[in-house]
């Protein structure tokens, strides 16, 4: 093995602390252990070579290593430097590729006939879609009905790229739906099928595998910031959702004690939720969850004093999400990682901010990040990195609408948003 | 503790053996409202049902079929809660004994919020050890018999295991077609009331025949005690009598009684009888499986 | 300097051959002179570290060097070795930015205040935008009021990295009325303003300016098939539209001469001009066209016998101009570059197939160097590379109306396209 | 050849000195007909035109702004060809000399096609040096005294110059706000008729007031014999006096007399009359603005 601290994976265990585990049906739990021991063997011991195809088709096929880019004008406008990690130039738009490029080439590696995976808004199942086209992999992406009416563009891109798109017409038809009904499937049919789970969480070892391909991120932007200004950042910042990208931005850090991690959640409009509707005006799990099991694994949840699940909410879709992942929920609990939250209008703002002022039009996910760096840069050091986990084509839409209805400060000129 | 010892105790494991071959029966709490669910589970009593599992709906129940989930859609709308379930299997007589089938978060959670055990200064025990215990000890006082918990597998049972055995409630295991080898001995080294033999691969949902996988699982499982029922896509006497014929001790069937359910829609007496009437369907194809003769019922 | 091939740059020549010069309203030859200094001092002579900063910047910024991929699949399926450079990976999804950062920062260099630019689809324009705001530059961009209601994504691109966004009116308000718009406004601010000119086109110094930024391209796509196959590719190909990307690819191997290099034009749904119509139904300017001049210098054109430029078609937006670079012109004139041209079906085709071959969803542009490829490959020797020259999420929305009505091989199948 | 020598072989300087101060008009042939074109060119003439630009209409006229670009368009919609331009000028008979505005692709694509001149053996000879030979001599055979080509700088030029010289026709050459130094010595060592001042930077188009920019233009040029004329911006009676009073030789008008053909459409005998009456009031002007004093017309 050629990371030596990629030891610390090695721990054998199923849990972070007391979150984690495996809380699956049993047909599953045979899966898991084949999967938990691909895992050890072809990434953590890189046998017949995983890791290194996997690092050279992030290379050539998903245009690894992102760049840490100085980010002039929000530095001279923080008074500090501030570089951003490019994660929106992974190919597909976003850092999803690199778990999904990855968990597929695991698939084939393990001897695996088909792929499914869920996907919300759409993110991660046109990362799954390219990967499984890439590596001539039969794939099916759930996706729920009202989702796939919200984001046809990226139904589109599933499709040409030859991935089947099944519509979940259960619940709301949004994500959890698509999750459950992936699980559905896989537990039908696991002898032969992967399923690519999204981010970082689900039954072990999920979180640890996709950590493993997410944590590039910041091993890179280790290097990266070194070789920029000789010193190592005083804060990493990074959106949470699944976690995925937060834990691969982290992950090399964590040793480090003395920088700060922020894991910024979706405040939505309020950070209260209303038991009685089964409802949460927001995504921030880290921040106001409470500890529970969902979707396999112990971990912070939105969830109602009886324990169902409730409904989040996001104005970006990729942080709708009621859990996060099982190892952000202990590094929370240990006190490694602080997590925080900003409403919509700061994620919009951010939004608008950066595309305006550095030329990079963020993911909305993304873009909670920097409007928590507008409101706290005081308290984040001399050098801050944040990671654009992605671009925000995809949220052009979204940001007109909300624009229109809300009195931003970051955002351009009313006319700009002229949809005759 | 032995496996004889195992089966000595349970309510369970007896009712099984007393009414070989046995039927198992599911319904979801709530389905569509409380009330409905107590004529249902009477119904199913008189139809010949020898044990009785009761869904408490969680919102997120991947193991089920599109069957179940709605049922648990519908019961969750209906606003049923755990206390609520809990004080309508206070009130039920049933002859068969009572299981609660529902998924671990549920178990989790029931009893004081983490905001009241703070006050009482207990916010420091972790909660995925603690706090299955009120769970228990509450389906245990409204006369509970056992509990399933279909995404609890062994290796993480051991709290709820312990808690069990406590409150002296059986705990079901389900062995899937992919059980195997080590972790089958495991499982089958946990559990008790009886094995929850699951049929085919997936999730739960009534199918049209008996797939070879419960063939096989169930020649895996000859070599253990404790009673093997079979679950996952019966639903129809035939297949009931197939399965206790290829050595079953019980089916279990759900979906085929929720489809009733749904069917009849809100308050309804009509329902019941429908229910009633296919629990002695079942209940007649195990018998016939299990070569015990029963004659056809007399056309209406 | 650092790169002593540039030297072929420098022969102080303001024509290829009988093509380019400087065909321009008096008012702007004195920009051109002072534009002709900049780019020899900044650019040849890399003077103040001009091109230090541009490749930085387009490193950080843009995302640069691009992968050179093998496509496993394609090269399979042609029994060959088939290599993508990957330029959809470009910060922007293609290789435009290339050329505007490298503009936008030399009128930072000259002093310049202000940019305008004009676009027709939007490539360009966004690249520009992008561009100017990352390096805090005023940016106008000109674009026809049709192409405006075609492109609205683009256009809201453009209105969020702070650009204003002119509509022209004029004619049929597409490209062609946009570039005389643009000229206009330059024409009035020169003094000031810098215009951004987004191919190769145009009078001088602006087609070697723009070769300068673009030949990045294939200055990296040298080296990188070197590299991964120790030796030189037996031909390169690139669609061609103002052939930006087309000499970008080229010109580090014109002097091989055993390296074949063929531009591959918008054969649209014919290559015959309608005269009495003033159309062409295609863009094929290399392919078919006549020597002219058009904005400002002397090229191949798509024109009637009288001299008016006709109305080029493309099923692509970014091939749908009528003239082409003079370099091209001049590059094809000596049989040095093969004009080659596949029709409007080759190119949905070649957007299918790659997208579901290898999971990249290229231009519609680049699309018709794969239909090409598809149709070609016997004659292409045993190792080809061919130019991806940006990403085809824009393209969603006309490929699936132009798949509606065709029988595409390639295509998924038709339920794909269910736009309920 | 010397300055003096251009002078005294020109048709437009004559044209210029002895009519001066000169108004030199210009509208788009074909806009919105040819027909209607003959009439307004013979208004103009009447109106006391003293040099008449004819625009040969271009598809991409990048030198113009949005009216005569109008004018352009009209005149191609309605199928202006250079043949039917030539033709028109065939039959022109006015006392002031005419000139043609184009781009210089129409100078180039003129005459043979290359597919004609590809049978008669010609092919090879490079369109771009050759090609203005024809157009250059059908425009002398039509009658034409210069031709102006706004999108050929003095770089460029010297085919263009060596074919009118050889067929005696001026070639008039713009000099911009921006032209200075070097650049502005060899466009006025190549430059016969008149220098063509450009009032201000951007395109054509009236405009309400004068440019500080005419004032610099002209006193750059004041050491150069050639006449010098100003365009970009004209549109009064007053500019015109203004212009006149800083030193130019002439006034050149367009848009504002374009503008009165778009008003008036298709056909127009009144637009005839408003053309004449506008010629009227800008040389009116022109000659206030050079000290020969006009009494106002009288109104109608
Ligand atoms: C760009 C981007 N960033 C972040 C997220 C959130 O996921 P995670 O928290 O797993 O990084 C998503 C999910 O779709 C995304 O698309
Ligand atoms: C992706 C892409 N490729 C190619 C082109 C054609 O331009 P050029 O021929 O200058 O490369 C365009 C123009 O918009 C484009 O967007």
């Amino acid at each position: 093995m050629s990371t030596p601290e990629r030891n610390r994976d090695r721990d054998g265990e199923a849990t972070f602390g007391e979150y984690g585990g495996q809380y699956v049906p049993e047909a599953l739990m045979p899966a898991l252990q084949e999967l938990e021991d691909a895992y050890e063997r072809y990434v953590l011991e890189n046998e017949d070579g995983f890791m290194d195809e996997f690092r050279e088709r992030m290379r050539d096929f998903g245009g690894r290593p992102t760049p840490l880019q100085r980010a002039d004008r929000l530095s001279e406008r923080y008074d500090r430097e501030v570089y951003l990690k490019r994660e929106d130039l992974v190919h597909g738009g976003a850092h999803k590729l690199n778990n999904a490029l990855g968990q597929v080439l695991l698939a084939k590696y393990m001897g695996k006939e088909r792929i499914v995976a869920e996907t919300g808004a759409g993110q991660h199942g046109t990362a799954t879609a390219m990967a499984a086209a890439h590596l001539d992999m039969p794939c099916e992406i759930y996706m729920g009905r009202t989702d796939i009416n919200r984001q046809r563009p990226n139904v589109y891109r599933m499709r040409m790229n030859g991935a089947a798109v099944n519509p979940v017409t259960a619940g709301s038809g949004t994500l959890k739906e698509a999750i459950n009904e992936t699980m559905r499937d896989w537990a039908t049919t696991v002898e032969r099928t992967h399923y690519v789970i999204g981010s970082i969480v689900g039954p072990h070892p999920f979180p640890k595998l996709v950590r493993e391909f997410q944590s590039v991120i910041g091993r890179e932007a280790r290097e990266q910031i070194r070789e920029k200004t000789g010193r190592l950042p005083d804060s990493v910042l990074a959106c949470a959702g699944g976690g995925s990208n937060t834990i691969g931005a982290f992950h090399e850090f964590v040793p480090d004690e003395d920088i700060a991690l922020h894991a910024v959640e979706a405040g939505g409009s309020s950070l209260e939720i209303d038991e009685a509707e089964g409802v949460a005006p927001n995504s921030a799990t880290l921040s106001t969850g409470t500890d529970g099991v969902l979707h396999g694994a112990m971990t912070k949840l939105l969830q109602s004093t009886d324990g169902q699940i409730v409904e989040s909410h996001s104005v970006s879709a990729g942080l709708d999400y009621a859990g996060v992942g099982p190892e952000l929920s202990h590094l929370v609990e240990t006190g490694r990682v602080t997590p925080v939250s900003v409403p919509d209008e700061a994620a919009l703002n951010g939004f608008h901010r950066l595309s305006n002022l550095e030329g990079i039009i963020p993911a909305l996910e993304s873009s909670h990040a920097l409007g928590y760096l507008e409101e706290n840069y005081e308290d984040l050091g001399d050098l801050v990195v944040v990671n654009v986990s992605g671009r925000g084509d995809k949220d052009l839409e979204t940001v007109l609408e909300e624009t229109e209805t809300r009195d931003l400060e970051a955002a351009p000129d009313v006319e700009v948003f002229d949809r005759q | 503790m032995t496996d004889e010892q195992t089966t000595a105790d349970s309510e369970i494991e007896a009712a099984i053996r007393e009414n070989h071959p046995a039927l198992i029966t599911y319904i979801t709490a709530g389905d569509p409202s409380l009330e409905d669910t107590t004529e249902y589970v009477e119904a199913l009593d008189r139809g010949g049902a020898d044990l009785i599992e009761l869904g408490l709906p969680f919102s997120e129940p991947i193991a089920e079929g599109p069957t179940i989930q709605a049922a648990i859609n519908r019961a969750l709308e209906a606003g049923t809660t755990p206390e609520g379930f809990f004080e309508l299997v206070d009130d039920l007589e049933t002859e068969a004994p009572l299981l609660v089938m529902t998924y671990y978060n549920m178990l989790l959670q029931y009893g004081p919020s983490e905001a009241q055990r703070a006050s009482e200064g207990d916010a420091e025990k972790p909660r995925n050890e603690a706090d299955v215990r009120p769970f228990v000890e509450r389906a245990a006082e409204a006369g509970l018999s056992g509990i399933i918990v279909p995404d609890l597998p062994a290796e993480e049972a051991d709290p709820l295991r312990e808690a069990c055995d406590e409150h002296g409630l059986d705990l079901v295991f389900i062995v899937a077609p992919t059980t195997e080898g080590e972790r089958l001995e495991r499982i089958m080294s946990q559990v008790s009331g009886f094995a929850y033999v699951q049929a085919r691969l997936g999730t739960t949902g009534a199918r049209a025949d008996v797939s070879n996988a419960t063939h096989d699982s169930l020649t895996r499982l000859e070599e253990y005690e404790v009673p093997k029922a079979v679950g996952f896509g019966v639903s129809e006497g035939d297949h009931a009598a197939e399965i206790i014929e290829a050595g079953a001790d019980g089916v279990i069937v759900g979906s085929a009684l929720v489809d009733i359910i749904a069917e009849h829609g809100e308050g309804n007496a009509p329902a019941a009888a429908a229910l009633e009437a296919k629990a002695a369907e079942l209940k007649r194809g195990a018998r016939r499986g299990g070569g015990v003769d029963v004659p056809e019922p007399e056309q209406p």
